[in-house]
């Protein structure tokens, strides 16, 4: 019996992902498993069940799960669709414990066991399985591309008959995955892009896209490659250098995140204020809260002085083919070395991957802080 | 003794080869002739203390004297624009020296073997030549005299004087020594003839390829005679003379677009000459090397692509062109046109995509009024947007359009595939202006050269 | 020296002229020309040589020409080539 | 007495520009005329009325229209508008006489000098005065823009841990001034541009951009660098040919227009039903109807085989900043030579291009093919 | 007759230094050694008439072919990895040879010029040693020795031999024709003696670079031989190949970084030898002009660009650089590692900047298998995606990462700046490889070089 | 000759061969030094004159083995020479 890999349509609003891929399909047949999908699963992807031929297509989402051994998922589930699920059966999505509490709950009651991709551990090896990085990368593209559709000014110069355009200035806050991929994507449109970073190697790669390192005195490099949080000496000092340089930008990007903390605000309503009419902010960390005080997750608004802050929630949602492309691959590349050459499913909980994916297992929470929100330290 | 002096020719020999070989890159050029006269002063030195002088030492102390006070002062007045024509009295004086001692020589009427016969008078006979050749070359271009002169047969006279002077140069050589002083000098005189008849019909902006010409002649003439003296140096320095100024010329004839046959004999039919002076009415083609020299020294270029750098696709090549020159310290602007290209801001574009930072572009506006403090302005692919006849020519189609005034600057080298018009279709006048040189070929292929040759220097 | 030595000698002379000038920049053209022909007046050394061993005062006029010339052509050749070849002195720095 | 430029704020619904910058006030002073702009003219542009300080600024609309010399606007006025003017006086606005017969009547009467700026010549001379060239370019790089942005896919390459994601392709039909921005913009998100235009000379054009011709066997070059209308028999060649290659694109930004008349369609229902789902299409032209026969102007839909149809009206507007500073630099390169140096105002009427947009003068309308349609053939 | 003979010297001459100066160049260099070759046939054919010589034809036409043959059997037979010891086999002939007519005119005893005696004997030297040394060289890198042979004192000994035979050397000079066969013979075989010394401790690394030294010592020992019997063919060839050799053997010693006389004295100390037989230890850095060649002559280059490519922010150049090997029918290919970089799809924002076309761009999963077929993968500021530790090493952080087989190539030619890590900091062994090597610079400069380089050729 | 003649052609052919050899790739190296191997082969028709006037059977003798040595390295050298430079063949064409 080979094992049944289910993938159910997402449930979560705006969510237009879908955890599968047609050619994933056939190689998790190659690798020995069966898999189903939901009627309609990647129709907000623009997949047709059609493209899913090499799967069974189950109509109903319900049918779908409690046949599963194993559950594909973009987003967490509901606890609904928890219930739902088998004994036992794997679980396998961003799960985001720490806002899911009861969630986790749930599927350690079902003895189920559950894979929170984002918490896999950024090694070397584990980069083929990262979806923090394949999505922060859609979402950095994207928010690029935002900020020039909602900037009523040319990104590029352009030295025409009516006069030389000048080009717009791009300001990236955070250098990490999302915000490269942003640098890149605005210079390449012509944009005279700076970029601020915490992490001082950020400044060689900064420039390795051809763009300019803003560099001010301060320093938060953090263990592994994440930033630490600055103290309030340290961030008032940080907005004030910074707010110079944001008044000159005609879109401002913010990607700034601390893992495991709301989002640092690091542009104030007074670095606002200083801000050109018609500039235009897209604040990529609104999930996290938003790195302007004065975002408002979800939503676009325009400031007095003419300001326009997006804060667009789920932005890789918006990029739906390559997103769900790109999320498929990464499930792929975590689950494949599950299977033996038999086709058994047989996971190894001691490799350091699995080990850190792994969020409920055999009854018990295995991650650890999730499992000392829930239960108290030990 | 004698072996101090044939060693010091020796070093001489060598310091020449050296010198010459650094005179041909920019970058050591200057040092190059400080070497060669190095050699010079040594060999002159030394050769007082040569086996072969018994006498004479004052006066002949008193001819370099002379000789060199004069040529000193003349060298230095003359104007810089007027160095061509010092260069063929030299050169003629040269040659006139040669011919000398060829004619002391010959005087002399000692037995000596027939190569050496034969060296000498053919030494003598081209040393002759270049002598009077280079003075009627050197009063053409000083103004002394009418610029051409021709008159019917001229070519069958100039062969007939030549082979009359050749048939007595064989008497002379296989005679022994029985040719006597008149012979002598109707053999002589009739060279110098036969170098005036020769430039006479030759135009003045063939003259700098025939004044090389005639300075390769001294050179071999110096060669042979320095064979003759059994003087190694005089032989080396001439015969290396003779050959790089062989190729020089074929250089400078290939550059002009013209075989060297031509530049010598074509004259005679048509008026080729005067073509420098008329300004306009032909377009100057230059290379790629020159074009590199003029940039990689200058201190400001300015580049004005046009819609040719795009049907190129030349940007990336352009941008690499711009940072070799950058590294040399050239200041290096871009003059975007408002309407380069086929859209507006075809130019930001291309030149973004290759990674031109914004602050090297300019547009029109910021940028005109430098183009006259500018060494160089290269044209790639642009023509109707640095057009002239937009200012001038109230019939133009573009009458009124404002312009890029490429033409202001002190040279415009423009990068184009052929004749071919711009949008609008019209004759574009910088093309043939003055301080205009064309540099034909596709804008990419044309840019690659430069690249090579500015990494070259 | 015998003839073929000499053959050998200008072919050689020859070649060395010919390498050296075979990749020149048009634009050092003339100055080159103007080196060269500072170079032939070496020919001062066979004038004096001629004019010190000449044995007639026909052949010391000659002579005394000879070095005239010959030294007119060295001293005017090396100035002229130095004059033209300045201009490639300050920007020569720069690299 | 100078001569008073009044600058109205646009009335058209969605118009965001104006026909007024900073910088051609000072100009225009220097010509010898007085600027007055009304409160709150370029708002929609994020021109504050602080930024026009060297302007008048007149709080009544109807004040300053009544006030003025000489009326700069974007878009037509109304009615009203024109007979709050004051008689004599001279209108300069892209007027688009045969949508607004009944207006020019009104100029006509009330013996106003009109000049339409779209009609005039397009002659190398006036190419700075050219609002067509201008605005076209702002909309071409917007379409592309858009077109990034409606799109659930990457426009670039990306060879990443997650998968090799390849370029979208983007088709571009009708290779004007839109059209060849539109390209450019694309190719520099990265995307695989191809496009084709009925005139043969735009071939080089395009690959001069680095993009591919596509090379159909018809050609419809017609007078003047403008297109010339195809027979039915090569529409429907056409089509069929194009079909082909629009089948693999991702985004298809069409552009065709043919001067004086309805947007070609050119794409019909069939090309689109072999469209890709998830693709969009930005009909440019959905001004002049659009060039797919699906085209709802002003509206996006999406076709039941997942095609989006994204057809914006007045794009410029979008790009309002950008688009003002254009179209007011074009109005000034048009009246400067109007002045003469003592800054009197004095059109010569027969010059080429003034007589060619002039629309109405004292009392008479000027523009022959608007006079027919409005008295009838001479 | 002997006008004939000289006239064919001559054109010998000519025709060797044209044949080399085509040989230093890869377009021409197979046509170049033609040209040699028609040299010798005519200066051998036409030795036949040449007036010194009376008798011995037969035995000479005898000798001819038996060396011929044997010579012509051996290296048609020889494997290419064996053609430096043989070389050195034909070198060592060539001195032995020179050596040998010395030993002919110094056992005749006539009265020669002291210039003369004292070339013939030097030459007698310098060819005697490269002889020995030759063959030793030959023995050593055919297998037939030990590698290296050393002892106590070895310099002070080789110093002495060699004083010894250079003190009897003057003296058979200065002697006139007093000097016997003894001392000649004694002359002799303490030269060979001493080119045995001088030649056993040198390493096999090294080698190349003495057979070069040799065969310049061979070039000078024959055109002095040459200046000795008067033969101007034999000696402008031999002088030519003395100086041409000299050159050359510097640049093989710069080439390995080492001074020449590091090459022939220092491996007295150290163990410098095997350095070549040991694959692994040492990176092997390359010239730019040789990488250029590898590629240009290449069937397929596949390039792999890294997180130091983008630093460099050299991708325009590494674009025209895979314009110009295209050009050249090279099939270039781009594979991109999915995490080369520093961001997902690093290097595809880089090459479309560049402007790099998309169908030359590969991942890692489309183009792995390919790099076995691949002739040069050049490797441009990437280091973790190419490391065979991920493949091996199960403790490498990378340990189980897929990596583009670059280390699968024919040859793999890796640019960086220095001995830096990359992201994760460990060392790559691909590095050392037997098949790999290094051109050290930044990206941009380095390529700038591979362009210029393939320019030339 | 004379020392100094032959101190000119030396000067000469020293510095054809330096300027001829002065820019070569890497990897024309070994084919390189092979072809001046083969260009030294000359030393055969030194080695027949030589032998061509040998006075006694011992100078014969000697040169005998001159000769035999000369043939081997002119001939050697041309065939290993020949052999490396097939490398260019093929690719060469492609230009
Ligand atoms: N910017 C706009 O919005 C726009 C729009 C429409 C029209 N225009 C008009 O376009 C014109 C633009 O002026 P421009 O100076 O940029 O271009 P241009 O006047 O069209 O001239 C282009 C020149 O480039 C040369 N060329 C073409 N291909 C080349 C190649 N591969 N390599 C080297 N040279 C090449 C051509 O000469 P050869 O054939 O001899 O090589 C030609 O003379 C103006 O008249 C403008 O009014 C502009
Ligand atoms: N792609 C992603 O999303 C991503 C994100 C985060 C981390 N990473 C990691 O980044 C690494 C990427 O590997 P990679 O092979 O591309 O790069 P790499 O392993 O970081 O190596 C880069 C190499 O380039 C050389 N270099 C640096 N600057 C140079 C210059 N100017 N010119 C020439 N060489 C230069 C360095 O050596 P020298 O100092 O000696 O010159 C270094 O060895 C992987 O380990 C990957 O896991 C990737
Ligand atoms: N080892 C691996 O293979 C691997 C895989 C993925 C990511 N990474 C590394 O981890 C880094 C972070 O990845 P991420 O994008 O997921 O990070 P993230 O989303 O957690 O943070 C985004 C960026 O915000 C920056 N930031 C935080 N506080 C800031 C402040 N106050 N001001 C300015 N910037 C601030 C961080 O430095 C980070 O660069 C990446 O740059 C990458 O190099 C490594
Ligand atoms: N003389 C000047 O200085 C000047 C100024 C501006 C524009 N122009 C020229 O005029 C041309 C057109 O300008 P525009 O952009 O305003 O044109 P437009 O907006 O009228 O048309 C857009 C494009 O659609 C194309 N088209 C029409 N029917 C088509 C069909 N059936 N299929 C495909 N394509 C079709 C046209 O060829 C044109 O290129 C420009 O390319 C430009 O070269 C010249």
């Amino acid at each position: 019996m080979p094992m049944i890999i289910g993938v159910p349509k997402e449930t979560a609003e705006g969510e237009r992902r879908v955890a599968m891929e047609p050619s994933v399909i056939t190689k998790l047949n190659k690798l020995g498993a069966e898999v189903c999908v939901e009627a309609g699963a990647g129709a907000a992807a623009f997949i047709t069940d059609d493209q899913f031929k090499k799967a069974k297509i189950i109509d109903s989402s319900k049918e779908l799960i409690s046949g599963a051994d194993i559950i594909f998922r973009v987003q967490a589930p509901s606890i609904d669709d928890v219930d739902a699920m088998k004994e036992g059966s794997t679980l396998i999505a961003t799960i985001q414990p720490h806002n899911n509490l009861e969630l986790v709950k749930k599927l350690q009651e079902k003895n189920i066991t559950s894979y929170a991709m984002e918490l896999i551990p950024r090694i070397s090896r584990a980069q083929s399985m990262d979806v923090l990085s394949s999505q922060a990368a859609v979402a950095g593209y994207k928010a690029a591309i935002m900020g020039s559709d909602l900037s009523a000014r040319f990104f590029p110069m352009l030295t025409t008959a009516a006069g030389t355009i000048r080009p717009s200035k791009v300001i990236v806050i955070g250098a990490g995955v999302a915000g490269l991929q942003a640098i890149a994507t605005a210079k390449r449109l012509g944009a005279m892009v700076e970029a601020y970073d915490v992490r001082p190697e950020t400044v060689e790669q900064i420039q390795s896209l051809g763009a300019k390192a803003i560099e001010l005195k301060i320093s938060a490099a953090g263990e592994g490659g994440y930033a630490r949080e600055l103290t309030d000496d340290e961030k008032t000092q940080q907005q004030e250098e910074l707010a110079s340089y944001i008044a000159q930008a005609d879109v401002l990007i913010t990607t700034a995140a601390i893992p495991g903390r709301p989002a640092p605000k690091i542009i104030p309503e007074t670095t606002i204020d200083v801000m050109k009419s018609g500039a235009v902010i897209v604040d990529l960390a609104a999930e996290g809260g938003g790195n302007c005080t004065l975002t408002q997750p979800g939503k676009t608004i325009t400031t007095n002085n003419g300001v326009i802050i997006h804060a667009p929630l789920n932005v890789p949602s918006q990029v739906a083919v390559h997103a769900s492309e790109m999320y498929a691959k990464n499930l792929l590349n975590f689950i494949t070395p599950m299977f033996n050459d038999e086709g058994e499913f047989t996971p190894d909980f001691e490799d350091e991957i699995i080990a850190g994916a792994l969020l409920t297992h055999a009854g018990k929470i295995t991650h650890e802080p999730t499992r000392e929100l829930l239960e108290g330290a030990k | 003794m004698d072996f101090i002096v044939d060693g010091s020719y020796f070093i001489a020999a060598i310091l020449f080869i050296f010198g010459l070989k650094r005179m041909s890159s920019p970058v050591t050029a200057r040092r190059g002739i400080v070497w060669a006269g190095v050699g010079m002063v040594l060999a002159t030195i030394i050769t007082y203390f040569h086996k072969d002088i018994h006498h004479n030492y004052v006066w002949m102390s008193l001819a370099i004297l002379i000789g060199g006070a004069i040529a000193w002062v003349t060298a230095k007045r003359v104007k810089m624009t007027d160095m061509p024509q010092m260069i063929a009295l030299y050169n003629g004086m040269g040659g006139g020296a040669a011919a000398a001692i060829a004619a002391v020589i010959l005087m002399q009427e000692k037995e000596i073997s027939i190569t050496l016969q034969v060296l000498a008078v053919f030494g003598a006979l081209i040393g002759t030549i270049a002598l009077s050749g280079s003075m009627i070359a050197f009063a053409k271009l000083q103004g002394l005299m009418w610029k051409t002169y021709r008159f019917p047969n001229q070519q069958w006279v100039n062969l007939f004087v030549f082979l009359v002077t050749l048939i007595i140069g064989f008497y002379i050589t296989f005679s022994g020594t029985a040719y006597g002083m008149g012979i002598l000098s109707i053999f002589f005189i009739l060279a110098l003839i036969f170098g005036v008849l020769m430039t006479i019909p030759i135009g003045g902006a063939d003259m700098p390829v025939v004044i090389s010409l005639y300075n390769a002649f001294t050179g071999l003439a110096v060669g042979f005679e320095g064979y003759v003296i059994g003087n190694p140096a005089m032989m080396i320095a001439g015969i290396v003379v003779g050959s790089a100024g062989t190729m020089l010329t074929q250089l400078m004839a290939k550059a002009m677009n013209r075989p060297i046959t031509n530049v010598l004999f074509s004259n005679f039919g048509d008026g080729g000459d005067g073509k420098i002076e008329a300004a306009t009415g032909s377009m100057k083609e230059i290379d790629a090397n020159d074009v590199a020299v003029m940039m990689a020294f200058a201190e400001k270029v300015i580049i004005v692509p046009g819609y040719g750098m795009a049907v190129a696709q030349a940007q990336h090549k352009v941008w690499e062109m711009t940072k070799l020159l950058q590294e040399r310290g050239v200041t290096v602007k871009f003059a975007i046109h408002p309407v380069a290209g086929r859209m507006p801001g075809h130019m930001n574009v291309l030149l973004a995509e290759a990674g031109v930072p914004y602050d090297i572009i300019y547009d029109l506006d910021e940028i005109n009024e430098e183009f006259e403090t500018t060494d160089v302005t290269l044209v790639i692919g642009a023509n109707d947007v640095v057009n002239p006849a937009a200012r001038t020519d109230t019939n133009s189609p573009i009458y009124g359009m404002p312009i890029l005034n490429a033409d202001a600057s002190k040279n415009t080298i423009v990068i184009k595939r052929g004749k071919g018009t711009g949008f609008t279709g019209i004759e574009n006048q910088l093309f043939f202006a003055e301080k205009t040189n064309m540099l034909y070929g596709d804008g990419a292929t044309a840019v690659s050269e430069l690249i090579t040759a500015i990494k070259e220097l | 020296m015998e003839g073929f030595v000499a053959l050998y000698i200008f072919m050689l002379a020859a070649f060395t002229g010919y390498e050296i000038i075979s990749k020149v920049p048009v634009i050092l053209h003339t100055p080159l020309m103007s080196g060269s022909n500072f170079v032939h007046g070496i020919v001062l050394v066979g004038a004096m040589v001629a004019m010190g061993h000449a044995e007639t005062d026909m052949q010391t006029l000659v002579g005394f020409i000879a070095v005239l010339l010959a030294a007119g052509n060295a001293v005017g050749g090396y100035v002229v080539t130095e004059r033209m070849l300045e201009m490639f002195k300050s920007s020569g720095g720069k690299k």
